[in-house]
């Protein structure tokens, strides 16, 4: 079943943790790059994959386009797929979500690692799933790979009700004096 | 004994206190509980920008400990209640020993597997083109003042307070001084005094700490009675008139802290 | 483009499409409700893809915590990886945040003052920084005021690789040996 080239494991075991968290096109020369070996081998090795997952019947295919190479699902798989991302899960802003909206409407325009930056965590996931879902949106320079900039959309700005992000309350607002901490601190401290 | 403080920084007065009880060196068995005492009160001498509240954390250790070490001092002078008592203190103590030591190993296992984790990426490409137009809206159930307070929360200097003794500070004051003083306060007061109070205008943490120890000077020469309802509780003192304060003085002696010593 | 070999796709291959989409751990019950079949057969089809993909090599690895299963890189392409990563990913934690962490893991649901009383010292800066990094979360009654309770969070558990907390060692594991305990009551002990 598994035809793996027995030459290069560690190239294939490479290559398809790279197509995993990849989430555009990715050149096989920039594989080669990281892997420290020759571009025709990657491509060798991608042509592999390719075929056995679609020989194992898997859920996924492996397809190249003039950027690179990606991993998509099977389009056969296509009606459960719709089903799933109509469920209601994917309605619900999660937390860290509403956090990187929070810091582009204040700090955009924002790049991902200043989003990651602030937040401590990679965020590359958050910035995407909003840029799909039409809330944020990359400005700037632009182009793929490029350093985006990330800010809030006309769309965001309407569902909040805003003309623009200058209507948003003023962040110092909620930043509390060094007073007010300790206050606060004090209160809640269990000998107060 | 001249002893050099060098210190990280601590996180509690239990944490202070496995730290000193824990650490490796040469001579091992020559760390006594005397040592340890004095290294604590010295590090505890060096703490900064105190509150009252972390300050009793503190105290309430090093009394322990002085009473533990005076108890080994004054052979016989106790009976078996009191006995009785300081081992339960003991026990007390060791039992919050065992318990930060446990929890500091498991933190310590949980960061290796957050490590791990971290070397481990989710899949997060995110929706493929086809796909997006069929998710639902996203709910926007948030309003601009929330997103203000979400912006200005994860904007914010991430908070790590730690009491830092790295800094061990000059001493300015003496247990002989701070013993006058406080007998002086609490000499001719009706009802007792929180140590809170005696320690009103202290100015600087040494401040408090100096007379936290003359307090339990004058209580060990019976010269004041001290209760202390809860562990972290205020420490109340009542002047009980049995000893003068230069009694005290005169007997205090033979076991108090020099911590200008220990401080260096 | 893709010629459709069979009638339908299997169990197998549409779990492996929804895998590949998601952006977060999706519920084996949610995946049954998708392909309308039991959700224990879901998670006999999860349980025997994780294990082929670790018996082939693969560079993704598919893992089971509490919020659901997804699918991961496998640890060992780490190296080759960063590239494709921005930011840092994560920010090491201070001692007195793991040894919060711990206890709310530990003796979670938990209350700040609980947890001070544990450390001898108010801790309140340091659950903060837990909740900002997504580690902890309260949960209980709430409301800003509240004596909330904290317990770790889905994104502890699924980095932890985890289930439930139920999961981690016995807390006995790390309680220091009888030679240790012996060594502190020696010298605590008065008449040493």
């Amino acid at each position: 079943m598994n035809d793996v080239p027995e030459a290069a494991p560690g190239t294939r075991k490479i290559v398809e943790a790279i197509l995993l968290l990849a989430d555009e096109p990715v050149p096989a020369s920039q594989m080669g790059e990281v892997l420290e070996v020759p571009r025709a081998e990657v491509e060798s090795v991608l042509r592999d994959l390719a075929a056995s997952y679609e020989s194992e019947g898997r859920g996924f295919v492996l397809r190249e386009s003039a950027p690179g190479w990606r991993l998509y699902t099977d389009p056969e798989c296509a009606p459960w797929l719709e089903r799933f991302v109509t469920g209601h899960r994917h309605a619900r802003l999660s937390g860290a979500s509403l956090e990187v909206l929070a810091i582009v409407a204040y700090k955009g325009p924002i790049s991902r690692s200043e989003i990651a930056e602030i937040r401590g965590v990679d965020s590359d996931g958050v910035v995407k799933t909003l840029v799909q879902r039409g809330l944020i949106e990359a400005s700037g320079p632009g182009g793929p790979g490029a350093a985006n900039l990330f800010e809030v959309s006309d769309e965001f700005l309407e569902r909040m009700g805003l003309r623009s992000v200058d209507e948003l309350p003023p962040l110092t607002d909620f930043m509390p004096d060094a007073e007010a901490v300790e206050d606060m601190e004090a209160k809640l401290s269990p000998n107060a | 004994m001249a002893y050099e403080v060098k210190l990280k920084v601590f996180e509690g007065p239990i944490d202070l206190l496995l730290h000193l009880i824990t650490r490796q060196r040469v001579d091992i068995y020559d760390v006594s509980l005397a040592q340890i005492t004095e290294e604590y009160l010295a590090a505890i001498s060096g703490l900064e920008h105190p509150d009252l509240e972390t300050a009793t954390g503190f105290l309430v250790v090093a009394a322990t400990l002085l009473e533990l070490k005076s108890a080994r001092l004054l052979p016989g002078r106790r009976g078996d209640e009191e006995e009785t008592h300081l081992l339960e203190e003991r026990d007390l103590l060791l039992a919050r020993l065992v318990e930060c030591s446990t929890f500091r190993e498991a933190g310590a296992w949980l960061a290796r597997g957050l490590e791990a984790g971290a070397s481990a990426h989710g899949r997060s490409a995110g929706l493929e083109e086809a796909f997006v137009d069929l998710a639902p809206k996203m709910v926007l159930k948030t309003t601009p003042e929330r997103l203000g307070a979400l912006a200005a929360a994860a904007l914010a200097p991430r908070p790590e307070p730690e009491v830092d003794v790295s800094h061990v500070s000059p001493i300015r004051a003496t247990v002989r001084d701070a013993i006058v003083e406080v007998a002086a306060f609490l000499r001719g007061r009706e009802t007792p005094a929180a140590f809170r109070e005696l320690c009103s205008d202290a100015a600087e943490r040494i401040d408090v700490v100096v007379r936290f120890l003359a307090l339990l000077e004058l209580f060990k020469a019976g010269a004041v009675d001290l209760v202390q309802v809860d562990r972290f509780g205020d420490i109340r003192a009542t002047w009980t008139g049995e000893a003068e304060a230069d009694e005290v003085l005169a007997d205090a002696d033979e076991y108090v802290i020099d911590l200008r010593e220990a401080g260096r």
